[in-house]
Parts: C-alpha cells; structure tokens; sequence
C-alpha cells in the first residue's frame, strides 16, 4: 500500500454536460447532470477544479436520502407544519410535551436497502442509527420498535424470502437486546409486493427533561467538535448513494455492508447521557448517513458558522483510508460532540470512564466556509450553505385513473371456517416467534407489552406503554398503524387508514395520542405514476392529521424499492406516541370478567377493498374502508373518557380480519368466552363480520358502567353482545352463524408458533 | 458415511465484533502476544451419502451469506 | 437513622441491567452505585467497601464467546481474591439473568466444595432462541436470605429473557448435592404448579433450575429478573390482579434488611 | 507470527440445540441425507510470538467452559 496521497483534483471546469455525468458515474456519485453542472459553475466561481474529498463531500449531502430532494417540496406543503404548537422541538428527531417537565422524543425510520443486501447488518444497524437519532435529542432511549413487510416468493438471485425474514429478525433482536432498549412495539406484514425488497422500518422512542434538549446547531466561533464512539473504517461508503438508487445485485455493494457494534453503542449511549446531564454538551448529533461531511455540515450551516476538521485525528480502523473516505464513511456507533474549550477535558473524562473512543478533531470558526485538513493540507473549503442546498425536484406525476369495481362476495356457508383462516393467516396470528426474541422488558418500565393476559396463554395488545420515570405515574404508549394492501388499492385512503390505525391502538390503552412519525416507502421516484402516488399518500396523512390536529414531529422518506418489474407499494409507517396519565388506569384487549356487555364502537362497511376477507377471496380492487377523521376524533377522545371514569375493562380496536378477529383475539389472553348478536348492525353477516371498518373499537364495559358508556359514546356504541364463560358464539337473532371453542381460538392464532 | 466441516467467516472487509471482543479481551487477560482474533461459526455435518459439493450447497441455502460471509467446507 | 447500605452494582461493556437494579435497590432505601469493572480493576474503587454486590444482566462483552465469559475471566484474573472474601464475610450477592451466567462461570455457585471449582455452566437454550415471556416459578427458599418472607412452595411470576439459560451441572453427583442442600431455591413450573417442559421450561434447565444459592445462603443466582417487576404495573399480567408490590420488590428489600440486621 | 485456529464445540453428553436446528432446516430443505449436525465456534488467533500451548490457556482462561465445552487448537 502506497501512502495515502491527501488528495487529488476531479478535472469539472470546461467539461461538457456528458462528461460531467460520466464523472458522476465513475466515482458513484450519484449526481445528476444538472447537479454536476452546478459543481462545475460553483467552481467556475472559486477558478480552480474541486478535490476528490469536496466532490464525494457534495454527492453525500445531495443524495435522495440526505437531502430529500424529490420530496421535500411535497413534504413541506402536506405534512410540515400541523399542529406546530405541538411540537416542543425537532432535528434528528422530532418532541412532543409529556408533562411540564419532561418531552418525548421520536422517529421512525426505514432501513430497507441495506437490509434487502444484508438481513442481519441491514436490520441491525437500523436499529442502532434511529437509537443514535434519539440520542442526538439528549434523550434516553426508551423502547424501539420495528414494522417490517417481508415477501413470500423467491425471486432469482436475491435470497430466499425465509433467510431473510431469519436475517432482519435475528439483527432487531442482537441488536436491541444487546443495547438494553426494549424492542416493544411494530408489526410483521408479509406479501408478494416485498419479494425481493423487503422493508425495515424502525422506530425509537426516549424522553428528555425540557431544559436538557439538545441542539445540532453550532453558532459561534470557537465550539470544539469531539468524535466518540466507533472507529471509522471502509464499511459503509457510499451508503446513502446505494439508498438513493434502483437495487442491482447485492454482491457489488460489499463496502456498503455493516453488521454493527451495539456494545460500543450500549456505553456511548451512558456516557453521551451523563455529558447532557452535567451540561458539558454545546450540541449534539449522530453519524449517519453521509458521515462527517453531512454532520459537520449541517451542524455549522444550522447555526450560520464556519468550521473546520484536521482529518488525521480521527481515529481510524484502517490506517491506509484516503481522506474522502474518512469524510464520507459512514461507520456505526459515531456521535459528534460539539463542546466549549472550558468542558473538553471532563467530557473526554467521562467518555474515558465508559472505554469509549473520543478524539477532538476541529473546531468552529467565524466565516460560511467549512475547510478540511489532511496532515496540514488543506483537503476541502467549500461554503456550507452551498453543500446544503441541493437542487429540489418537483418531479413530474400521473394520477393512475382507477376504476373502482367492488365485487360482491358470494354468502359464506361456513363462518367458523372463514374465522378459523383469519385468524391463523400469517398476517393475524401471533407473531411471537419474532416479538418473544426481542427482550420488551429491559429496563424495568413496560408496563403494557406487546402480548398481555394470564400468563403462558397471552394474546396481543395494542399499543405498548412505558413509564419512562419511577417516581411518576404518567406513561408513554407507542403504536403502529400502516396497511400496504388498503395503499396498494388506494395510496390516499391507505395514508388515513394508517393515521386511524394509529390511533385506534394508542386509545386501546387508554393513552391520549401525541404525535406522529411517518416513514414513506415507495419506488423510484422518477416515474411519473409513483410519484402521483407519492403525493396522494402524502395528502392522506396530511388530512387525517390536520383534522386531527396531530403533529408529524419527524420522519422519513425511502424511494426506490423496487428491482427489475417488482416493486413495493407507496405506502407510510405511522409511528405514534401518547401520554397515559395515570399508567394503573392504562387498558389491555382481554377480557376481564364474565358476563359484561360488550359494545362495538363503529360501524362494519361494504367497503372491502384490501381487506383479509377480500384477499381470502382473491379478489383484487375495490373501495377501500374511509376513515373519517371528524369520526375518529369523536369516538376515539370520549373512550378516552370513558377510560378514565373506569368504564372500560377491556378494549380491543377492529383490524385486519374485522369484528369477529377482534372479539377472538380478547378471548385468548382471558380465557373468558362472548356471545354476540349481528343483528343490530343490519348488514350481512359476513360484512358485520369481517369486514374492516375504520375508527372502530369491541369494548367490554364493567357491570352497573353501561348507562355511563353510552351518555359518554352516544350513537357510536351499540351492544352486541356479553362475555361468558366458555366459548364465542355468534347469533343473528335466532340463528346460530357460529360457534367456536376457546382452546380452538387460542390454537389457531398461535399456529407457527411452538 | 461422510463428516463435511463447513467454517463460516466474515469477509475480511466486514468488522468482526466477536473477534474485536475476545482480543480485547485476551489483552486485558496479559496476552500482549495477540495480534488479531477472527471469529466463525463451524458446522460438523454427517451425511449418509454425498461429498464436499453437498456442503457448497448447504452454504449457498443456508449458513452463509455471500455478500458478509466465507464459506469452507473441508471434509 | 438507618446504616447506609452501599451496593455496588457491575458494570462493563454490554451490561444493561443497571438501570432498574439501580432503581431497585435505590426504592428500597439503600445506596446504590453502578461501578465500572474498569475501576475495581485499576483500583480507584474496592469491592471491600460496599455491602452488597449486583451483577445485572445484558450482555457483559457482546456475550460473544459464551454468556458471561469474557467479564468472569476479566474478574478471575484481576478481582477473585477480593471478590471471594466479600463472599465469604457472609454479606449478599447476586447475580440475575447475564450476572447469573457470571456467578456460575466464576465458580461461586454451586460452589460445592468451597474450592471455587467449575461445577456448572448455563448453555444455549433448547429452543435455540433467545425468549422473553414471563414464568411460573415455585420458591424453595432453605436459607437464602433473598427469599426470606417468601412461602415456601409459593408459586411467583418473573420475567426471563435470555438465550443461554439452560443450567447443566458438571455430572449427576453435582446435581443430586444441589438438590440435596435444597441450593435450587427458584424452579421453572407450570400453571398448575408442577415441574414441566417447554414453554414453562423456557431452557431445558435440569431439573428445571431456574435459580441456586450457595449453602450459605448469600450468593444467589437466578435467570428471571425481579429488577424488572419491583412495582406490580411492570408485571406482563398486572392489568388482571389487584394491586400488590411487585414480585421483585422482596429480593431487594430482603438483601438490605438482611444486611442492616446483620453487619 | 502463527495463527491458531481454536475450535469450541460442545460436549457430545450436551445437548446442541443449534445444531439440531440446522439438521431440521436442512431436512425441510429436501436434504434427507444429512444424518446429523453439530455446531461450534472457531476463533483464528494472530500471534506475533507463541505456540499452540497458548490456544491451550486461551481455551481455559476464556473461550471454552469444561463443564460443557470441548476446546480443540490447531495450528
Ligand atoms: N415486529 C414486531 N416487533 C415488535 N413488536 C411487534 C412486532 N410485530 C408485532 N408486534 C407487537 O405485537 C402485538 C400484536 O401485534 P399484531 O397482532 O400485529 O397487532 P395489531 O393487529 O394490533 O397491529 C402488538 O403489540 C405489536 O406492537
Ligand atoms: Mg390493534
């Protein structure tokens, strides 16, 4: 190996446009012609050729994946700025107010392209990069959560769909466990659609005291930047790049690949912690995508300030890295420091004191201009305002004209059948194989997990909930909402319904929802009709939120899932937290006693498209249930009512496979039986059955409480029924259209699962 | 009756952790003598019939991924 | 005014129990301090001077080699001797979950002939998966003084959550002496109480050894985690009983009183 | 410089539940000829100095538990 040369000159001045994208091409940059016509004409203007460390510098912060450049226009005008006053503060992640004191901080993020090329690494260090956004906040890292949408179908050369399910599951689990943050909430979806793109989407919650919120902004001279934690190598080049594209095989993409290091990250999280709460800390943010050259570009650019960074003080895993690699890799379990003189020796203490790695390697200065050094020479001097302000796309888009057909099911002659297929689908039944390989007690706070009821035959609940502090009684709840088959019929309707589905979970446990985190995955963005599609999502979340009035504090966009004519559908992942405030009244879906009335709160639909009914029959298309946001904020805040007047004993919302999965899946915790009459909800039993209406919720109400439930929910409640004490039978007036024992319930949903 | 050893590694390019782990390890432990600690998993396959190529296969379906990992098998 | 019970509680890399064993012992009225490994091993601090020693659980080192490993050898070669006389002082240890794995690899349980020999080890679950569910367990308490107010016979729920838990004593004699001294204080059993397989045993631990005390009495080592359940509402099922304190809250409360009586 | 190759298995008495799970994916892979599987780790140790007596004290001091392990070094 010859000694690294500092840097070399990339030739842009007087090249034509063609030469230019082929520039792009050989060093995988990226960049459009456009993008490489505006490095030339900025360089035109500096009269001199940009260095080999500046070009790869500007590439990384001008990616899809940095800077959102398809989206952002679209993100501004739908999902930016709802319910502001909300938001307590936003940067790596986004904060909403749990108490006076104390704000939640949170994001969920996807980490699908990595974990399509490496299931293990991919997944892992998904979850290691959203705790390090978390971290960036000051906060303390509380749960993580992981929504992941696996495909069936093998497709030609890419790995069976089983290893990689195996691989994503295994790298959430090595990677939470080891790191102690229980992995508490998500979901498990499988469908052709993700052969071979395959999505993680994970998600991480902390809380925060108010006056401890960290800033990424540095605005004066003179502020001293400390790396900490991993080393930097090789892995991890041009990761964002790779993100940023259409997937070609895996095996070119190996310095991409990372499997990370989540016992560096377990003591960097303590000692980032204890430097907050000592306030030696100035600002804060995580390596991420885009390495030093995003973060330290941004930090400066945020607070209006220069910089710079002597390079060879970063401590390396392998001596022979080229000075861009250094700025650009984008090696795990790195945070970036930001410290005044006077408190750099007690935070290289405390980083010390928990064997982390910490090296000071520049320092802010007067100025716009961001200048590297390799041994003295300098490498990079650039305006960051510059590097930051990529071109922004307004991407053309169609509107598919869809032709909504709705088929009529023919009657159903056997409705414990049709039960029986809900329940164990691989999209219903338990996901304990997964979800009891994840540890969601670490830490000693879950107060409501992902399974709850007598122990050895728990079903599944809602939404998880924390208590984040000993002393106090308030809790956190976190739940998920997303449907990609309702997205695949329609992207607009599919965006509500995972708004509602949010919500639904969080009132499930009696939490009072905060705010939400979306995580957009779609295809390539430069296809007219993906982008219609895009927008028409976007717009779906936008008016469930608004009308709500629920902020979307942080988030995530990934474009491009899609390799040779598969692709996944546009669809969102809504991270949603709430405030529980008294954590003994919180609620779980099994029931409690015997012979309480049960109630729907809602009403079954003819809408079927995407349903679990619908895809049972193989019919395609349809009229996707609507949520009505006015609706849901009606009935989903006077349950929270009744809650609170301990009303409720039990509550369970309606979802995949509709009120007769719902009312199965609360006699599995409980062993407690139910009797139900449709006959009240009019329409025919099948649809009272199975169909998935919106904003809906089984609610067992406590004896003597009934007249209080309904003054409290008015129209939207009828009774349908009554636990008992073995058994779920289902009448429509006389007639028996069901009947079904508890053990066969409780074997049928736990099916795969041994 | 055959016993194939299929040994699975990291790639060299991919950061081993166990291995970083135990040499740390070992040092603290007075090793000064230890240079670097790669780590693998090891799988001792009998079969009724068959050979090596068998154990090509066994990695290629299952233990290895060959975008991170190597696989040998010995027999 | 009551004695300051000091408890330190170990850390190294990985270790991520901490917090609530922090927690726990801090809610019941004693001193705690997390400590790191580094510090005992280049002496700014001294096992001598806490009364009581927490090993949490987590991954002390990744667990890579094999649970518990990599932090028992680091102890053995530089913290035996001060370790092994605060054990024999009489004054508590425990270890759960990881700190378990520590205690066994360092020989202090069973600890049968007082030699510190090798006489057992926690290996890979049956099931070949990490598992966190909640278990029945039946107390056998004899002496230990972390079970102390406990009934014998009592049947209590704790959460697990471990992937090497399997307890295997070195051969059938090893077995028999801990069964004989009544050493194996908490067993894996089901809903009606009875020693069963999977899932109740979530391991394959013989004999469905869920947690051993030495013959003194003072060194317990169990795979559940009572830190985690100090209060009832972090019990998985505590939204179907009244409220009571957590099945966690006596461990810790026993170990200081313990202490507070006797030293 | 030598580099030993350390390999930790467990005892045959001791049962070898990965193994038993890779035998099982095997078999549901259409693999009726595998007989059995056993697992283990293998660690590839750099010394600048030393000799195989010193994967012996690796073994003891660290890598393997007797109780259930078997620790074999080669070089
Ligand atoms: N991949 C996962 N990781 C963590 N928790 C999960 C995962 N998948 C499901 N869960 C949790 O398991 C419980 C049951 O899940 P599920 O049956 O999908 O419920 P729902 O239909 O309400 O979404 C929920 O609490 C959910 O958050
Ligand atoms: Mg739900």
């Amino acid at each position: 190996m010859t000694e690294p040369k500092a840097s070399t000159e990339i030739p842009v001045l007087n090249k034509t446009r063609d030469e230019l994208l082929e520039i792009s091409k050989s060093l995988h940059l990226g960049l459009s012609s456009d993008e490489m016509l505006m490095i030339k004409s900025y360089f035109e203007n500096e009269k001199r050729n940009p260095t080999d460390v500046e070009v790869q510098a500007i590439a990384q912060a001008w990616s899809e994946h940095c800077s959102y450049k398809s989206s952002k226009i679209h993100l501004k005008k739908y999902i930016f700025g709802i319910a502001k006053e909300k938001v307590v503060a936003q940067g790596d992640a986004g904060l909403v107010s749990l108490d006076d004191d104390t704000a939640i901080a949170f994001k969920m993020e996807s980490h699908n392209h990595p974990s399509a090329i490496e299931p293990y690494g991919g997944a892992a260090t998904g979850v290691g990069g959203i705790l390090r956004d978390i971290l960036s906040m000051g906060a303390q890292p509380i749960a993580v959560t992981d929504a992941l949408y696996f495909g069936t179908k093998t497709v030609k050369g890419f790995p069976s769909p089983k290893f990689i399910e195996d691989g994503v599951i295994a790298g959430i689990r090595d990677y939470g466990n080891r790191v102690g943050i229980p992995t508490v909430s998500g979901g498990i979806v499988y469908s052709e659609h993700f052969s071979p793109n395959v999505l993680v989407n994970v998600g991480c919650v902390g809380t925060v005291n108010k006056k401890k919120v960290m800033s990424s902004a540095i605005s004066e001279p003179g502020i001293i930047l400390i790396i900490a934690g991993g080393k930097t190598g090789r892995d991890g080049i041009h990761g964002v790049n790779m993100a940023s594209a259409v997937m070609g095989s895996g095996e070119d993409d190996i310095t991409t690949v990372q499997l990370g290091s989540p016992i560096t990250k377990e003591p960097l999280i303590h000692a980032v912690l204890e430097a907050n709460e000592k306030g030696l800390l100035y600002a804060l943010k995580d390596l991420g995508g885009g390495g030093l050259s995003s973060v330290v570009g941004e930090m400066l650019e945020a607070g209006g300030i220069g910089g710079r960074v002597d390079l060879e003080k970063v401590p390396l895993k392998e001596k022979s890295m080229r000075p861009w690699e250094i700025w650009i890799s984008e090696s795990q379990e790195r945070m970036l420091l930001a410290v005044r003189k006077e408190n750099v020796n007690s935070v290289t203490e405390i980083m010390d004191n928990w064997d982390i790695t910490s090296s000071v390697i520049g320092e802010s200065v007067e100025g716009k201009r961001l200048q590297i050094f390799y041994e003295g020479l300098e490498v990079l001097n650039l305006v960051t305002e510059f590097m930051t302000s990529p071109k922004l796309y307004d991407r053309p888009r169609s509107v598919a004209e869809r032709r909504v057909v709705q088929w009529l099911p023919k009657y159903p002659t056997d409705f414990k059948k049709l039960l029986v297929s809900s329940l164990s689908d691989k999209n219903v039944r338990t996901k304990e194989f997964a979800v009891r390989q994840y540890d969601h007690t670490v830490r000693g706070s879950t107060v409501i997990g992902p399974f709850t009821g007598i122990v050895g035959r728990e079903g599944p609940s809602d939404a998880s909930v924390i208590r984040p502090d000993w002393n106090k009684s308030s809790g956190v709840a976190i739940a998920h909402g997303s449907n990609p088959f309702y997205s695949e019929v329609d992207p607009y309707l599919g965006g509500m319904a995972a708004i509602d589905e949010t919500v639904r979970n969080l009132i499930s446990a009696g939490a009072e929802p905060l705010g939400f985190s979306d995580c957009l995955n779609s295809g390539n963005p430069e296809n007219p009709e993906i982008m219609g599609e895009f927008v028409s999502m976007t717009k779906g979340l936008h008016d469930s939120a608004f009308s709500l009035n629920i902020p979307f504090v942080s988030g995530n966009v990934s474009f491009y899932n899609e390799t040779g004519n598969r692709r996944i559908p546009t669809f969102p992942t809504v991270l949603g937290v709430g405030k529980v405030e008294d954590i003994s009244s919180s609620i779980t879906p099994d029931f409690k006693g015997i012979g309480n009335a049960l109630f729907l709160v809602g009403v079954p639909t003819t809408d079927l498209g995407g349903s679990l009914y619908y895809r049972h029959l193989k019919l395609e298309g349809g009229r996707v249930p609507y949520s009505d946001p006015r609706v849901l904020k009606r009935r989903g805040w006077n349950l929270l009512k009744a809650i609170k007047s301990g009303e409720v004993a039990s509550i369970h919302d309606i979802s995949d496979g509709g009120l007769a999965t719902t009312v199965s899946e609360m006699t599995i915790g409980s062993k407690i039986g139910a009797s139900l009459d449709v006959s009240p909800l009019g329409l025919r039993t099948d649809f009272a059955l199975f169909s998935e209406p919106q904003s809906s919720w089984v609610v067992e109400v406590r004896k003597g409480k009934e007249k209080q439930f309904t003054d409290h929910l008015g129209d939207d409640s009828v009774v349908i029924g009554y636990t008992q004490e073995s058994e779920l039978i289902v009448r429509r007036g006389e007639e028996r259209v069901l009947l079904i024992d508890l053990q066969s319930i409780l074997r049928n949903w736990k099916r795969g699962y041994s | 009756m055959v016993v194939l050893r299929i040994t699975v590694t990291l790639k060299k390019a991919v950061e081993d952790s166990e291995g970083s782990s135990v040499l740390k390890a070992l040092r603290l432990l007075g090793y000064d003598n230890v240079r670097e600690v790669r780590s693998g998993k090891v799988y001792f396959i009998t079969l009724t019939k068959g050979s090596k190529k068998a154990g090509k296969e066994f990695c290629e379906k299952l233990l290895a991924n060959p975008v991170i990992n190597e696989c040998v098998v010995d027999d | 005014m009551n004695r300051d019970v000091k408890v330190a509680i170990l850390t190294m890399e990985g270790t991520n129990n901490e917090e609530e064993a922090y927690l726990s012992f801090k809610h019941s009225d004693s001193s705690p301090e997390i400590v790191h490994l580094k510090k005992l091993e280049n002496g700014t601090k001294k096992l001598g001077s806490y009364d009581i020693i927490f090993f949490p659980g987590g991954f002390s080192a990744g667990d890579y080699v094999r649970a518990g490993a990599v932090m028992a050898a680091r102890i053995r070669s530089r913290l035996m001797k001060d370790l092994e006389k605060f054990v024999e002082t009489g004054k508590p240890v425990m270890g759960s979950c990881n700190g378990f794995q520590v205690l066994v690899e360092l020989a202090l349980i069973p600890n049968l002939t007082k030699e510190y020999e090798l006489e057992a080890a926690l290996a890979p679950n049956m099931s070949n998966r990490f598992e966190a569910r909640t278990v029945y367990l039946r107390v056998n308490r004899g002496n230990c003084l972390f079970l102390r107010g406990f009934r014998d016979g009592e049947i209590i729920k704790l959460p697990i959550a471990h992937s090497e838990g399997r307890f295997t004593p070195r051969d059938g004699n090893v077995l028999r002496k801990i069964i004989k001294n009544g050493m194996n204080v908490l067993s894996y059993v089901d809903d009606k109480g009875r020693l069963s397989g999977y899932p109740w045993n979530p391991n394959g631990s013989e004999h469905n050894i869920a947690g051993i005390c030495n013959r003194e009495g003072n060194v317990l080592g169990i795979m559940p985690h009572p830190e985690r359940v100090f209060y009832n509402v972090t019990e998985s099922d505590w939204t179907r009983h009244e409220w009571r304190p957590g099945m966690g809250y006596p461990f810790f409360m026993n170990a200081v009183q313990f202490l507070r009586e006797k030293f």
